[in-house]
């Protein structure tokens, strides 16, 4: 079937590398619709956490702000923000953090507050850190989900809101981090991965019909390509319909 | 505790210069509150807030803010905040001093604050740029690991503004739904003024609920639907248009100005 | 999360050496699982609870425990904790070395542990003896105001154990009454057991409550009545004969050992 | 009246220092009898406050230890001990910390730990020093009930558990704590003050039918007496049958 969108591909490539059983710590958008798709085909027991101190939230419609009644009336507890904050996030609790970027660069730090210019009196002011930096220190693992652009995807951010590899394997070691950094970013056309070595993010599938040129051409660094490169199964009839139906119903 | 009107308690408590922090957390917005502090003027403010949606773009749009001190500015759910972002990267409608952490890096901050604690410590701001780029993060070593730490100063607010679901006559406050970071800043504040929806004669104690004794809040006003738009649990539901409504009106500051009039006629 | 007995629970998660924190404040002394700890022998373990009482004094008499850190001690209302005494004074049965805080001191310490802090803070050793005589307590200097604070290390048990009124199926863990460190206290542990006095269908939420998740618990064991002689709020009052008869039993050693010996054999 | 008993007179003596509208921080015991008593005399106003989280306690039967339900059940909030340590007693919102205490010495400071001996195997091992680390360093002043004996008002005490004045005034102020320190230390036999110059705890009242010399005696250090030392009145009818009543209903 080719009648599916990349912003659904996204979606759907995001829902498959989370596992069941597995904790994830959600940002609204993409990443809640992949984990809601997840639940509802191979990740039934799944379980989502909200910084508005939801735990095990079962949305039936995909919320539209982390304080959406479709998350705190089906949480199996609501905690404070500080407990979600300091013992489930900041403690390494949470297998997962599923989070969206303004900008990523090389080795996988985040950045969500400037575009540009100096800090001060900046070019583009975004929202700023949020809980990703907690995310990024101590989430087991990060996965980050963004459009593909040469400016998004940069060298070098200009401001790190979320540690990723800092300037490659062994710094994350260094500063004792417990969480295990970004290791996927899943893009409107395929995904990256940090290389075992270096850290620095490489291609590793692209999504069906894309071409690897199309991604290099994409990243604003020279993108590595690795030598076993994937090409993702296209969204399935279920998948697409279980999406669809969740984006219709909200 | 006394009982005033909002209009009262703002005069009464907040002064140019102050620090202020209106939180709330996705619910229960004090957003009467901060309008009448736009309405009276008031100046030179160092804004707080952990996560800062739209009553913090109004404030900072009408001029109230010299500083802001925030770990996130967002319409929930939509994007931008227009005049957040016109502040910062163009100085409108002035310079606009920004001091950004990260939602835990806040929340332990009043926490400090509260506990009579000169600072905070957490793991989370190593490697991330925002230590070098506010003076309110140092780098300590944890002197039992030999790790590295950053050390936040304590926060506590000049006044910190809330609003509540109801209070009782002797000035004791409930609130339930999204706990933000409401009862820390509360209880690290100098001066606390609590909007409500209604007073009652004794708050029927439920599930999750927070109750701020009287002694943490000094004044109390009734504001039926003073954190409209945004959700107050067993009162009213979100208002998604207005959000929606926001986003295109500040986008203009011309737009804004007219908004701001009205506001300031009275409305 | 497993269902046990508290026998299978003990042994499964207590190993000779632990640090174990069997915590709760004045209600819900987690005395069963401590009878258990007795029962079966367990050798040279760091014993942390803030405010210890008869189930520590019996712990201590019993030879598990070759450290102890703790706030308080003593038999409430009443006085002495005659085998601790009988321990720090005397080295009977052994000897048993000490690390002495503050009520707050061992509350934040729990709290830094569950958050993945290594230390907390605090300004109220300032001036006491508790710091020169512990290595757990260092002197540092706030970096925004040059004053002097306490730093204590985390405190992460191997082994939380608690008492609480009920579980769901799921392993979901529900107590309410006096909210000690019960909550930070297994948040901070590496493994947590929770006795309780019965498993029902769902938890009705109550106010002032606590949740701990089942993803916190480690085991639940029914054990009804575990608590006892300590107040266990909706389910049994305090037994405050228990108490005295304590004081007076554990007076004497050779008392102690009789009832030892009863313990063990199974009563 | 004759009838009345020293620890009676402790008592009344005590509460009538607790002014109307202040909050207390009591341990059980004599500390919380005179709170009761000054709230059913000149102080019905007086805030009960107990580290089991009980916020405005209104027991009507004295409690037997701080868990006890006359307190629990009373409270006009119940919070978390937690709560109560940091954000009530270390943040310095108590007016007053009544406590008790087994060793006090020249300069007011307090021992709970130990007694005699080293640190380590010493010869009497006490309680220990609870949350009295706290009021001593944060409530606004703390008051301290104990029996008078030369073995318990000691030159200097064998462990500070609860911070007095140290070796002298100014030293409260050079740590910078918040609270006034021991600014009463009510006994069986009268009342001490600190110095304002010095700090040292000096005779500030006897009760009726004490003598100046009686105190000097029953005092581990040369104790000094104000020239204008008070003799407390006996305690009244009224104050007497409260206290009474109160200890025979418990």
């Amino acid at each position: 079937m080719n009648d599916y969108r990349p912003d659904e591909m996204m979606v759907v490539a995001a829902a498959r590398l989370l596992d069941d059983h597995s904790s994830c710590y959600l940002g609204i958008g993409p990443a809640t619709e992949a984990a809601m798709l997840a639940q509802r085909t191979h990740a039934p027991n799944l379980r989502l956490f909200y910084e508005s101190g939801c735990i095990d939230a079962a949305p039936t419609t995909i919320p539209g702000s982390i304080g959406d009644p479709s998350l705190l009336a089906t949480a199996d507890v609501v905690v404070s923000v500080p407990f979600m904050l300091n013992y489930l996030v900041s403690a390494g609790r949470i297998d997962v953090g599923a989070i969206g970027a303004a900008q990523i660069d090389k080795f996988g730090n985040i950045n969500s507050s400037i575009i540009g210019g100096g800090y001060r009196r900046t070019t583009v002011r975004l929202a700023g850190p949020a809980s990703h930096p907690e995310v990024g220190y101590a989430c087991g693992r990060v996965h980050v989900l963004m459009r593909h652009s040469p400016r998004s995807f940069v060298e070098k951010v200009d401001f790190v809101t979320c540690f990723g590899y800092g300037s490659g394997r062994g710094e994350r070691e260094r500063w004792g981090m417990t969480g295990g950094g970004p290791t996927a970013v899943v893009t409107d056309l395929g995904l990256l991965r940090p290389d075992l070595a270096t850290a620095e993010l490489t291609l590793a599938a692209v999504h069906p019909g894309v071409e690897v040129d199309d991604v290099v051409a994409a990243t604003g660094w020279d993108l590595r390509v690795r030598p076993d490169v994937g090409v993702f199964a296209a969204p399935t009839e279920a998948e697409l319909t279980i999406l669809r139906r969740l984006r219709r119903e909200t | 505790m006394k009982f005033m009107s909002v209009a009262e308690g703002v005069e009464f408590l907040v002064s140019d210069g102050d620090t202020v922090a209106l939180e709330g957390f996705v619910d229960l917005l004090p957003m009467a509150a901060g309008h009448e502090i736009i309405r009276q003027g008031k100046r030179d403010l160092t804004l707080v807030r952990m996560s800062i949606d739209l009553v913090y773009d109004q404030l900072i749009g009408a001029g109230c803010a010299s500083t802001l001190v925030f770990a996130w500015g967002g319409n929930p759910g939509l994007g931008t905040l227009h005049r957040f972002r016109d502040a910062v990267e163009n100085d409108w409608p002035g310079a606009l001093e920004i001091e950004e952490h990260s939602d835990a890096g806040m929340v332990n901050r009043y926490s400090a604050g509260a506990s009579g604690s000169p600072f905070a410590i957490l793991r989370s701001y190593l490697g991330t740029d925002l230590p070098s780029q506010s003076t309110s993060a140092k780098f300590m070593t944890c002197p039992f690991t030999g790790v590295e730490v950053v050390a936040l100063p304590a926060l506590n607010p000049d006044v910190t503004v809330l609003h509540a679901q109801r209070a009782d006559r002797a000035g004791n406050v409930q609130f339930w739904g999204v706990r933000g970071a409401q009862r820390e800043a509360a209880l690290a504040a100098r001066r606390t003024l609590v909007t409500v929806e209604e007073v009652v004669d004794r708050l029927e104690r439920m599930p999750g609920d927070v109750v701020l004794p009287s002694w943490a809040v000094d004044v109390v006003a009734v504001s039926a639907g003073g954190a409209a738009p945004s959700h107050v649990p067993g009162y009213y539901e979100r208002d998604g248009g207005a959000y929606t409504e926001w986003g295109r009106l500040s986008r203009d500051r011309a737009a804004f100005g007219a908004w701001l009039t009205e506001l300031k006629a009275g409305r």
